[in-house]
């Protein structure tokens, strides 16, 4: 078995340089890869394009990379809960995509898949449709888009194994798969790294051969956006 | 006049049972909470839940399961987890039989407009454009008038749409409302309170009214 | 939650009627809807289109299903197993069509995930492309496909809960999750059937929403077609 | 000449450590007996599984357990499962490194056909066109002429055609040779006792002989 073992977060991005694309699993700061980002923060990249459902919160996940003006462009599909986010864009000094959340996930997966264009429902009659090739299937409206792909993909797991296998853990599993697939090099941070093996082959979601790098992760806050309780 | 509450009251009416549901942030979550007990239906988190529950008590908090609206969750028995591209893929395929949202305009053709106010407002589509392009139907949540007065369903939308001719159904702070496919809206019921000449007057596209439009009743 | 139980395979398959479309989970002999396809047999039934990536073999699977005449055509992939279906194929007694694996499983997910077409490599410059759109993307050439859906899909699984949700064993996994999607009635068989909530949210393949219909089989045989050992 | 093994045991030589690796039905199945121990590969079965193992003890049997041949199979550590669609995204998108299946003929300009002699075998292509479509290194295991002595390396193909300019490489009963971007066959190896005159008669194909050839030389 191949194995894809790195020590830390400081090694899996050691090469990751500017003007690189970027992709980052998560759903608002759920299942974001945590480590990686410390990582990156910790370099000076400029000029970089991220593509991530989400862009984190002021002060969390891909929100410190905006205000610390890595980024020059998102490719999302909702970026209501950052304020920084919103100044930059409204100011120009951003550049951003917004997609449809499924077109976004779809364009990953097609890219992973060596899908290079597909044909989706979703933006018709929009502004999404803008400057898009427009087709009727059996009575219905399509648009054309096409696959996405990145230099570098960034996915957070709940379990790996040293083969670069990966489980995901309840809704935190969200845009990391397909991330993982449409990756140059995929780099993966988990919670718990165990030897080739240990990992049931019927439950793997992620399965080696899209992942580069795998390492466990350290200091994980995931923190909570909505924190939301009943009385029971 | 109706509050936030009945107006989750009244569309959990129109769920049927057996039916796949997926509910918008705002309103819309709040009708899982009237669906009646007797129905077996499942809610669809687009973040790649089939079957959520109740929030969590404070124990049970967990940090790697929330709804579309970042809130924290639980999952009912028989759940299943999944990916995002999985989860538009049912959604886009029509598996998911009934999507409520929140709405800014509609228009009497059933457009929708809820994810832009140029200069003002850029949060993001998230994937409302891809669940009005898919479900076979779609019920609207919204007020019937904005703040200051003007009516949000219109002959056309003003604000830039997220999808075309896709809501079937409106409950508003004033009425029910179905969208005609040839176009138009029927009035259907209107809260209590309220009179058909403040509906005709409060509501901008083509509005037809036949026979006598019953009140709304809440226990 | 939604309930999905039937007693029994005859039950499930009921309404099942000639000329309909019909998908079959499986590879080869691996993973095929055993108890589905017996109850088919008992049947009247004519005029069918069966979608498959195999054809069983003489006296097995869908094999039986083509002895008896009850198949119009073949959608698959391979079906070198099956001597009597080469037989009705060159006395042009079966319609067949057939299509790169790939692209069937493709068209297939597409099918069940409302993707109306999308653009493959597979079969560029081959006979599959005649009458098929061709378009460069990257410089490279493909194929336009269409997705591709059933009036009832039989799906086999190792275990199942009544709300239809599924989980496969090893290689058995194999085309029945996609086509447990492009079903407008999936029926699913499997090996051990558990009430709601005993199995693992994290580790279900094919979620319940796509399951119409779900019964626990019985007398599997599993018949094994190139039975392979080593002396250890 | 080369006999089955010994095809086998060539193309073996050609796997690179940390490579993913789909073998075809036949000789390309056995080359997994040969593959260096010190090097880490995996092989995939486009059925579902990256990890294929020996076959199995007979007690180990597992009918749910086969490989892309529908052999009985086992699966080494660090294994994963997955369906039909996600194994072809995975050669689809390029992720399986190499691929090593056998063909009917192959032209000098890497077009090979393998999957269908009109009128007489109607056996399907199973996966063997998405994998020429997509992997990026293609290894054919062949003999170099049929039993009636027509060379299978031609100018263009006589059958159906798999795939178009997509062979890397070929391993024959008689020789290795490489195909050349601009078209054409290399010689690069000559099986023991067979003179590079006997392969220059035996190819139809325009066939590149350049200094010495040297014999392969086995253990």
């Amino acid at each position: 078995m191949i194995t894809k073992t790195v020590t830390n977060a400081a090694e899996a991005v050691r090469d990751v340089v500017s003007d690189s694309v970027l992709m980052f699993g998560g759903f608002g700061l759920c299942g974001i890869p945590e480590n990686c980002i410390q990582a990156l923060l910790q370099k000076d990249l400029t000029g970089l394009t991220c593509i991530s459902n989400n862009a984190g919160v002021d002060d969390f996940g891909i929100g410190l990379m905006l205000k610390k003006r890595m980024v020059k462009k998102m490719i999302s599909s909702y970026v209501g809960e950052n304020a920084e986010f919103e100044r930059q864009l409204l100011s120009g000094e951003l550049e951003v995509d917004l997609i449809p959340q499924g077109t976004l996930a779809e364009r990953i997966r097609a890219g992973g898949a060596g899908i290079p264009a597909f044909f989706t429902p979703a933006g018709v009659g929009t502004e999404v449709a803008e400057g898009k090739e427009m087709r009727e299937f059996d009575g219905k409206m399509y648009l054309m888009e096409k696959g996405l792909k990145a230099d570098f993909a960034f996915v957070k797991a709940w379990k790996g194994d040293t083969a670069g296998n990966l489980i995901f853990k309840g809704t935190a599993r969200n845009f990391n798969p397909m991330m993982a697939t449409a990756g140059k090099i995929t780099i993966a941070e988990v919670e718990e790294l165990v030897p080739a093996g240990q990992l049931d082959p019927n439950h793997i979601h992620t399965p080696g051969i899209y992942v580069q790098r795998i390492f466990q992760g350290v200091d994980y806050e995931k923190r909570i956006e909505q924190r939301t309780v009943s009385k029971g | 006049m109706l509050d936030k509450t009945q107006i989750a009251k009244r569309i959990a009416r129109e769920v049927k049972n057996g039916q796949y549901i997926n509910l918008g942030i705002g309103i819309p979550t709040l009708v899982a909470n009237y669906i009646p007990e007797n129905l077996e239906v499942v809610l669809q988190s687009e973040n790649g839940l089939l079957g959520i529950g109740p929030f969590p008590t404070e124990d049970k908090i967990d940090p790697d399961l929330i709804n579309a609206g970042k809130q924290t969750i639980t999952m009912v028995k028989g759940s299943a987890l999944f990916n995002s591209s999985d989860s538009f893929a049912m959604i886009r395929g029509g598996h998911v039989h009934l999507t409520i949202l929140g709405a800014m305009e509609v228009s009497e053709n059933g457009d929708i407009a809820n994810w832009k106010i140029p200069g003002k407002m850029v949060k993001g589509m998230g994937g409302a454009m891809d669940l009005v392009a898919s479900a076979e139907n779609i019920i609207v949540a919204m007020q019937h008038c904005s703040k200051d007065g003007q009516s949000k369903l219109l002959k056309e939308c003003s604000l830039p749409i997220t999808g075309i001719k896709c809501v079937k159904k409106i409950v508003t702070d004033l009425a029910v409302l179905d969208v005609l496919p040839e176009g138009g809206f029927k009035l259907l019921e209107r809260a209590p309170g309220v009179t058909v000449e403040e509906i005709v007057s409060k509501t901008e596209g083509k509005l037809l009214v036949e026979g006598e439009i019953p009140e709304m009743v809440f226990d």
